[in-house]
């Protein structure tokens, strides 16, 4: 617990200190990349923490975003479009996530896909309201009760500080009674059910909060960007959260966040220097996949254990998630 | 036939084997028995090369096994019935038995085939079309050992056989490893069952630890009490 | 003949053209239960080589051989190199194969450029038989003929050869399968260039249908997975009707509800995974 | 504020004698072939002119938006803010453009849009900071209209994408081909990426109109061109659209097929003009191929920098205004003038039938439809 | 009143009966025990009586309520709960967190979604005793996965304690473990207090009559024989079937 104490302060410290060293556009790019970290945070907690892999989780991004575009012109108050971003997109994932947990594995992968599809399809159809596949502008500034935040500097800040509240909700989540038993779900959940748990109900609960939290990072994007087109909900989106996730590592909470970093900074970079930049970005998943352990937050992890070279003991959280088949009967 | 030469095996940085020696005489069986986390599987798996052995020698028919993969020293004719069955789930019973059928090269004669296992075993031919993971455990037990038949081998590794067989099974067992044996096979068989390996046995070994600690006559292990209480806790 | 008939072999011909898209992955991801992303990739790495396999005056079939041998080849360095050491770790394979297809999409974008390109239909199939009112070209009926083929072939290899089940087997407990003397390596990486030569293949074949365009990877790889999906994983069978199934319905979706066009498919998917959510044939034990 | 620093930046940049330009282009995805075009027309104007526009160097930035525009506003920040390129060249995809529109307006960065066409952004979303070298969707879906009316048919299938360009194509054609005295009988909106044209073919042969108008791109555009002759509808029906059907990116791949299709475009490599000449054989020279109507667009779009930074003497954004407005030159594809009411390109479009000359498919021009002005208003209905 | 009552219930796989009208009791602290050859049904009145498997007729009553048709989950909480007979664990997790799931599961909080699990400071109380008591705290923090197979076997066992059941039903809970650890797992058994009924699936011949108040034998899904374990050790069929001619029925 120190330790994350530790780790918190010097984050805090690093994120205070950033917008003193960097350009304006880099201020931009970091709230940018605060919004895709707490997007990928959530997708992450269901993957590393309940086994559910999504490919729509755009979906709740683009109902959060879309929910600031469409009502911010009649709710001044950021609060209240903040609050309904964050239901409307909870209420959702309660709704569709009551049908999806019945499938597993890879057959939830691909309905979600077909949601965030079917999302991504109503956002490019309902033109009347969202602009179709032209996109729409947002007017919807934001006010957290201190005037209208413009500034690169005061978007950073309210950016960086619903990073940090999001982080540590996860963090008290996964924490929680209900945090380890979903986890004790996606290890054996025959076992789980066996034990006494009413798995569905974990299950639906972690993916409303992760809906929800997604929905949230969506609005903040409203805001940041002020233009939502459809492609918020695409599945390619929702591949490179996806992508994020892995990249950062499972199974962590962190992890997702640092890819989110630096999955959005080499997308930005990297076409800047070639056009090739496909076969780099390529190239560079190919290798991360054959020399990580398992995404880059365990470098860290790697790092440090040979600077301290203290034996860890035998079962590390940092080791990489193994998804065991399930027995179910005998 | 085998032999094992100051064999030292590890999980990772844990030390499990610590020098264990000993053979398999041709034609013979012999029973390695100890308390449960001895090393008896991890001794099986560092034979069938699902483990490697960090030092030591292990002697197959004047072959090295030390650098083999599973797959070529289980074809020098070494058969495998894992502990815990390792049934495959997504493969029928049928399938589980064929996918492992391979022909016997030294004895056309007295090949192992889904004929002579269902006869074996005629609960698994009843029983064909299921899946695997669809038989009751016993029955998963008599599929893992069918399945080892199958691809007839010179040498069989059985970890604990008996496991979850009722006695009558049990009894039955025993004379299949008493005929296999007088077919020509060696067999290297873990047991729990110290009745069943002092039946079948021509010689039993004690693991502790992860190594050899007592090795003997079924006779000489009946009539030492000391040795029984101490490791097998009798 | 009636319209409607008309339309049912439209239907047809066009779901078995995507049974052809997605046999590769039935394979791959249905089988052998690997994530593959770069199923997409070697479908249109297929079609461009057999593209200039033409271009340099051989004939379509010599071409069609050609490609899919040198596809098959690659699938074995990707098995042999990438793939081998990530078995059972879905999401490393998700990672890997996606960044594979970034890689071989763009290089083939390098070499072949960005236009959109089509391949001629076979001389030997490029005609046409008048049915009713409208005329229904020959190469369709061809690919319906294909689509049967390669039906026939995966359920050959299914249920007649050990190899679905040591496949299968390795999937479960591939320490197991090779502890009983089967050398699992080999046949997986024999299974991955089978599914990526049956990719090319359907590259080749479909080449003269939907031609080579960027970011066709992506609409590839969205299709069969989706057929894959709806007929369940691990089996032919289910890829076979599933893929007849789409064919129908969006043939009939654009005529009954054109605005729906878009979303058919995915209604189709979202439908069929609430009713049975392992897919139509596919295993309960997923 | 963002504002602040950019004018700032802009006015000191007047005086510097290298100009900094960002391109914006939709590189990866579907769009590639428009971008590469684009892109080729425009390095090609920039090696014509010893790498210099408006007397001044150019250190010119290729960004990829992948068609997104979330991703564009991305590399628009990185564009303008970091590395604070003076001029913008546009995008492929209208959603894009639009997206941009209220960034450069806040930024006050010209944006030469080299291809979006999008009608909103010479009606409603028009901006004073954007200019349109390409064509609109209302030009192109109207400019043959009439032509078709009058020549080849009364009632008309109308065969487009469902998306927003789509439907703006179709609704102009609709307007021209009805205020001549035809007839849409029905529109077919097909979905974007559709492979599979079996169906809607099926339906027009049962419709039977005079005519089929279709507005397709890219490898739809193929698709559609190849199942129309194979389904056997080409010789029954006349095939008719807007400039995509006369341009190379499917002439040149759908070869016979395509032939016979009428189409109104406005730029063919055969078009007879100097500069179209001297352009044709510079590309050809330099790329190997033939130009398209996009790389034109490319060509066209360094061109009107070079000129505007010449006449206003400065790279500052209202000077550049002031020129920009009303502008004029000589383009391979005819005169353009930029019309200051919707800063929208006038320009000529030309009926075009294809027809096979030298073993290839060419656009053979019928007539000029002289000066296609975009209205200044969205069309009431 | 019997604890656990099941009545003539049935169930067949597709054309397979495997069982029929089968009948049971078990009366409050009784050591109940099934016995019967491979594949006559054993596990499979287990899920039944689980809901793990839906039955096809009959009725289940728990403690007099009728629990036929019951989500598994909710059984724990009415006191029932069991083991598999194939290690059900979760292996990627350290011993300790077994334990944490398996207790957390019949505890008040087990819905808190903010406050951190291991705050609650019963938790690590129970934890701790149950590790001391079976003498594994040196192996708390391993992983379940690295364990050797009889010490899977027998946290199976302290799983399903855990939730303090009123009866446990126990589907072979020493296959796998050595002599030493059969005799003390046997006893531990015997030990538990009166107020826990055990329903008992074994093979090991030692362990069922050390234990057993009453045995019941399945044969090919039927009940042939339910009595004391001196009727069943003396029955002529049940030798035939089960026993055989050298087992040590009568050890
Ligand atoms: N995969 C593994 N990783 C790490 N340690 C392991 C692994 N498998 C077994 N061990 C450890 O190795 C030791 C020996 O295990 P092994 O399975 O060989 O015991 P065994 O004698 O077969 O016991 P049993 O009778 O219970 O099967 C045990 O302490 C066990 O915890
Ligand atoms: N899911 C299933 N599908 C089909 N048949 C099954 C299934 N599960 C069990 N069976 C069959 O039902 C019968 C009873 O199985 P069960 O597992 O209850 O036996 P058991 O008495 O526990 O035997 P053992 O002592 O060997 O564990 C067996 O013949 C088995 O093959
Ligand atoms: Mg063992
Ligand atoms: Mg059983």
């Amino acid at each position: 617990m120190k330790k994350n104490i530790l780790i918190f302060i010097v984050f805090l410290l690093i994120a205070f200190v950033l917008p003193f060293v960097l350009s304006v556009y880099g201020i931009d790019l970091v709230s940018e990349i605060f919004i895709m970290a707490i997007f990928a945070m959530s997708l992450g907690l269901i993957m590393g923490y309940a086994g559910m892999v999504s490919l729509g989780h755009a979906g709740f991004f683009g109902i959060g975003a879309y929910t600031v575009a469409l009502l911010g012109p009649h709710i001044p108050n950021s609060y209240l479009l903040l609050f309904f971003s964050i239901c409307l997109s909870g209420l959702l994932a309660l709704v569709t996530g009551a049908i999806f947990i019945r499938t597993s594995k890879f057959y939830f992968l691909m309905i979600t896909l077909a949601f965030g599809q079917l999302l991504f399809a109503l956002a490019w159809q309902l033109k009347q309201w969202t602009g179709g596949a032209d996109g729409m502008k947002v007017s919807a500034p934001l006010n957290l009760g201190f005037g209208e935040i413009v500034s690169p500097i005061g978007i950073y800040s309210v950016m960086a500080a619903a990073f940090i509240i999001v982080y540590l909700l996860l963090r008290f989540f996964v924490e929680s009674p209900v945090g380890k038993v979903v986890k004790g779900i996606m290890e054996n959940e025959a076992r789980m059910s066996a034990l006494g748990y009413d798995v569905r109900i974990y299950k639906l609960l972690t993916y409303t909060f992760s809906g929800a939290l997604a929905g949230f990072a969506g609005s903040l994007y409203g805001f940041y960007n002020l233009f939502v087109s459809p492609d918020v909900s695409s599945w390619m989106f929702s591949g490179q959260v996806m992508m994020m996730v892995i990249i950062g590592g499972v199974g962590t909470l962190i992890g997702p966040a640092i890819g989110a970093g630096l999955f959005i900074f080499l997308q930005n970079f990297i076409s800047t220097y070639t056009e090739r930049w496909p076969i780099i970005m390529g190239a560079l998943l190919v290798i991360l996949v054959l020399v990580g352990k398992g995404g880059i937050i365990h470098w860290f992890a790697l790092v440090k254990s040979k600077i301290f070279y203290k034996k860890r003991k035998n079962s590390d959280d940092y080791a990489p998630q193994h998804v065991e088949k399930e027995e179910v009967v005998n | 036939m085998l032999e094992l030469q100051n064999v030292h095996s590890y999980y990772g940085t844990s030390h499990i084997l610590q020098g264990v020696s000993f053979s398999v005489p041709s034609k013979k069986c012999v029973a390695l028995l100890g308390r449960n986390g001895a090393g008896k599987s991890t001794t099986i798996h560092t034979i069938a090369g699902l483990l490697k052995p960090r030092r030591g020698k292990i002697q197959f028919k004047e072959r090295q096994l030390n650098n083999l993969l599973p797959h070529q020293i289980s074809c020098l004719g070494i058969g495998f019935v894992p502990q815990g069955r390792r049934i495959f789930p997504s493969l029928t019973i049928r399938e589980n038995l064929t996918m492992a059928a391979r022909k016997n090269l030294i004895d056309r004669n007295n090949n192992w085939d889904l004929e002579r296992v269902y006869e074996l075993f005629p609960v698994l031919k009843e029983r064909e079309k299921n899946m695997g993971t669809e038989l009751s455990g016993g029955q998963q037990q008599m599929l893992a050992i069918g399945r080892a038949l199958m691809t007839n081998p010179s040498f069989l590794l059985m970890d604990e056989p008996s496991e979850g067989l009722a006695p009558v099974i049990i009894d039955q067992v025993g004379d299949i490893v008493v005929k296999l044996k007088q077919e020509g096979l060696s067999i290297l068989m873990v047991e729990q069952n110290i009745s069943l390996a002092c039946k079948v046995a021509d010689e039993i070994l004690i693991m502790n630890k992860g190594t050899i600690v007592w090795q003997g006559s079924p006779d000489e292990l009946m009539r030492n009490n000391e040795i029984q209480h101490k490791y097998l806790g009798v | 003949m009636s319209i409607f008939s008309v339309q049912l072999l439209t239907g047809l011909a066009y779901g078995m053209l995507y049974f052809m898209i997605a046999a590769g992955l039935t394979i791959i991801l249905g089988v052998m239960n690997i994530v593959n992303l770069a199923h997409g990739t070697l479908f249109l790495l297929g079609s461009y080589m057999a593209f200039t396999f033409m271009n340099q005056q051989f004939s379509f079939w010599i071409a069609l051989l050609l490609s899919v041998a040198v596809t098959a080849v690659i699938g074995i360095i990707i098995e042999k190199l990438f793939i081998r050491q990530i078995y059972g770790k879905e999401l490393e394979q998700v990672l890997l194969t996606f960044g594979l297809a970034f890689v071989i999409a763009d290089t083939a974008k390098w070499i072949w450029g960005t236009e959109p390109q089509t391949m001629a239909v076979p001389a030997l199939l490029d005609s046409s038989i008048s049915i009713g009112p409208m005329v229904f070209p020959f190469y369709r009926l061809f690919v319906v003929l294909i689509g049967c083929l390669l039906a026939l072939l995966l359920w050959y290899f299914e249920s007649k050869t050990r190899i679905g089940a040591i496949i299968r087997a390795g999937v479960d407990d591939r320490a197991m399968v090779s502890a009983l003397g089967i050398n699992v390596g080999a046949v997986f990486t024999g299974v991955f260039a089978f599914g990526a030569g049956l990719a090319a293949l359907s590259g080749v074949l479909g080449g003269p249908l939907i031609g080579m365009y960027t970011g066709m990877e992506s609409d590839i790889l969205v299709t069969s997975l989706i057929v894959v999906v709806i007929g369940g994983l691990g089996s032919w069978k289910g890829s076979f009707i599933g893929a007849i199934l789409i064919g129908l319905i969006e043939t009939f979706g654009k005529i009954w509800f054109p605005s729906l066009s878009m979303l058919i498919v995915f209604l189709l998917m979202v439908v069929v995974l609430i009713i049975r959510p392992q897919g139509l044939f596919g295993r309960e034990v997923a | 504020s963002g504002s602040a620093v950019s004018n700032s930046k802009s006015n000191s940049s007047g005086e510097k004698d290298t100009i900094k330009i960002g391109v914006i282009l939709s590189s990866t995805g579907t769009f590639a072939p428009l971008a590469e075009s684009i892109k080729n027309g425009f390095n090609l104007y920039l090696e014509e002119n010893d790498n210099k526009l408006g007397g001044k160097k150019v250190e010119i930035k290729f960004e990829d938006d992948e068609a997104n525009p979330q991703v564009a506003l991305r590399k628009y920040r990185q564009l303008v803010k970091n590395e604070k390129v003076d001029i913008l060249v546009g995008p492929i995809s209208s959603a894009v453009a639009y997206a941009l529109r209220d960034e450069v307006e806040k930024d006050k960065i010209i944006l030469i849009d080299a291809n979006a066409a999008g009608n909103d952004l010479s009606w409603s979303k028009k901006s004073d900071y954007i200019y349109r070298l390409s064509f609109s969707n209302w030009q192109n879906g109207s400019s043959a209209g009439e032509y078709l009316a009058k020549n080849v048919g009364k009632t008309a299938v109308a065969i487009a994408p469902d998306y927003p360009a789509g439907k703006e194509v179709v609704s102009a054609f609709k307007e021209a081909f009805e205020a001549a005295g035809g007839k849409v009988v029905k529109e077919i909106y097909p979905k974007l990426g559709t492979n599979d044209f079996a169906t809607y073919l099926t339906d027009v042969a049962q419709v039977k109109p005079e005519l089929v108008f279709t507005f397709m791109a890219g490898s739809d555009g193929i698709r559609f061109v190849q199942q129309y002759n194979d389904f056997g509808l080409k010789g029954k029906i006349p095939l008719s659209g807007p400039m995509e059907f006369g341009d190379q990116l499917i002439l040149e791949p759908t070869g016979e097929a395509a032939e016979g299709i009428i189409s109104g475009i406005l730029y063919s490599p055969w078009l007879e003009n100097e500069e179209n000449k001297k352009f044709v054989e510079a590309y050809q020279e330099k790329y190997g191929k033939l130009p398209n109507t996009f790389s034109v667009g490319g060509y066209d779009s360094a061109k009107v920098i070079d000129i505007a930074i010449k006449e206003a003497g400065s790279t500052n954004a209202e000077d550049l205004i002031k020129v920009l407005k009303g502008i004029s030159f000589d383009s391979p594809r005819g005169p353009i003038t930029i019309d200051p009411k919707t800063n929208n390109p006038i320009q000529n479009f030309y009926i075009a039938k294809n027809t096979k000359k030298d073993n290839q498919i060419v656009p053979e021009v019928l007539e000029t439809v002289e000066k296609v002005t975009m209205p200044e208003k969205a069309p009431a209905n | 009143m019997s604890i656990l009552k099941v009545e003539n219930i049935n169930k067949s796989f597709k054309t397979l009966q495997v069982l029929q009208n089968v009948s049971l009791e078990v009366q409050p602290g009784e050591r109940h025990v099934i016995i019967g050859p491979n594949g006559a049904g054993k596990t499979t009145l287990f899920n039944c009586i689980t809901n793990v498997l839906p039955i096809d007729s009959g009725k289940i009553f728990l403690e007099g309520q009728e629990i036929s048709n019951m989500p598994s989950s909710k059984l724990v909480h009415l006191g029932m709960s069991r083991t598999f007979q194939k290690n059900n664990l979760f292996g990627n997790l350290t011993v300790e967190e077994n334990l944490h799931l398996a207790l957390t599961a019949t505890k008040r909080y087990r819905y808190q979604m903010f406050h951190a699990l291991t705050k609650h400071i019963d938790l690590k109380k129970e934890t701790d005793e149950i590790l001391a008591q079976w003498e594994i705290s040196t192996r708390r923090n391993v992983k379940v996965n690295n364990l050797s197979y009889g010490e899977q076997r027998l946290l199976e066992i302290l799983l399903a304690m855990a939730s303090k059941p009123k009866i446990l039903l126990l589907d072979e809970p020493t296959s796998g473990m050595s002599p030493a650890e059969t005799a003390q797992t046997a006893e531990m058994i015997q030990k538990l207090p009166r107020t826990v009924s055990i329903l008992i699936i074994e093979h090991d011949m030692d362990v069922v009559f050390s234990i057993a108040d009453r045995i019941t034998v399945l044969h090919h899904g039927e009940v042939i024989l339910s009595g004391t374990p001196e009727e069943v050790r003396n029955n002529e069929e049940v030798r035939k079937i089960y026993f055989g001619g050298g087992a040590k029925a009568h050890a």
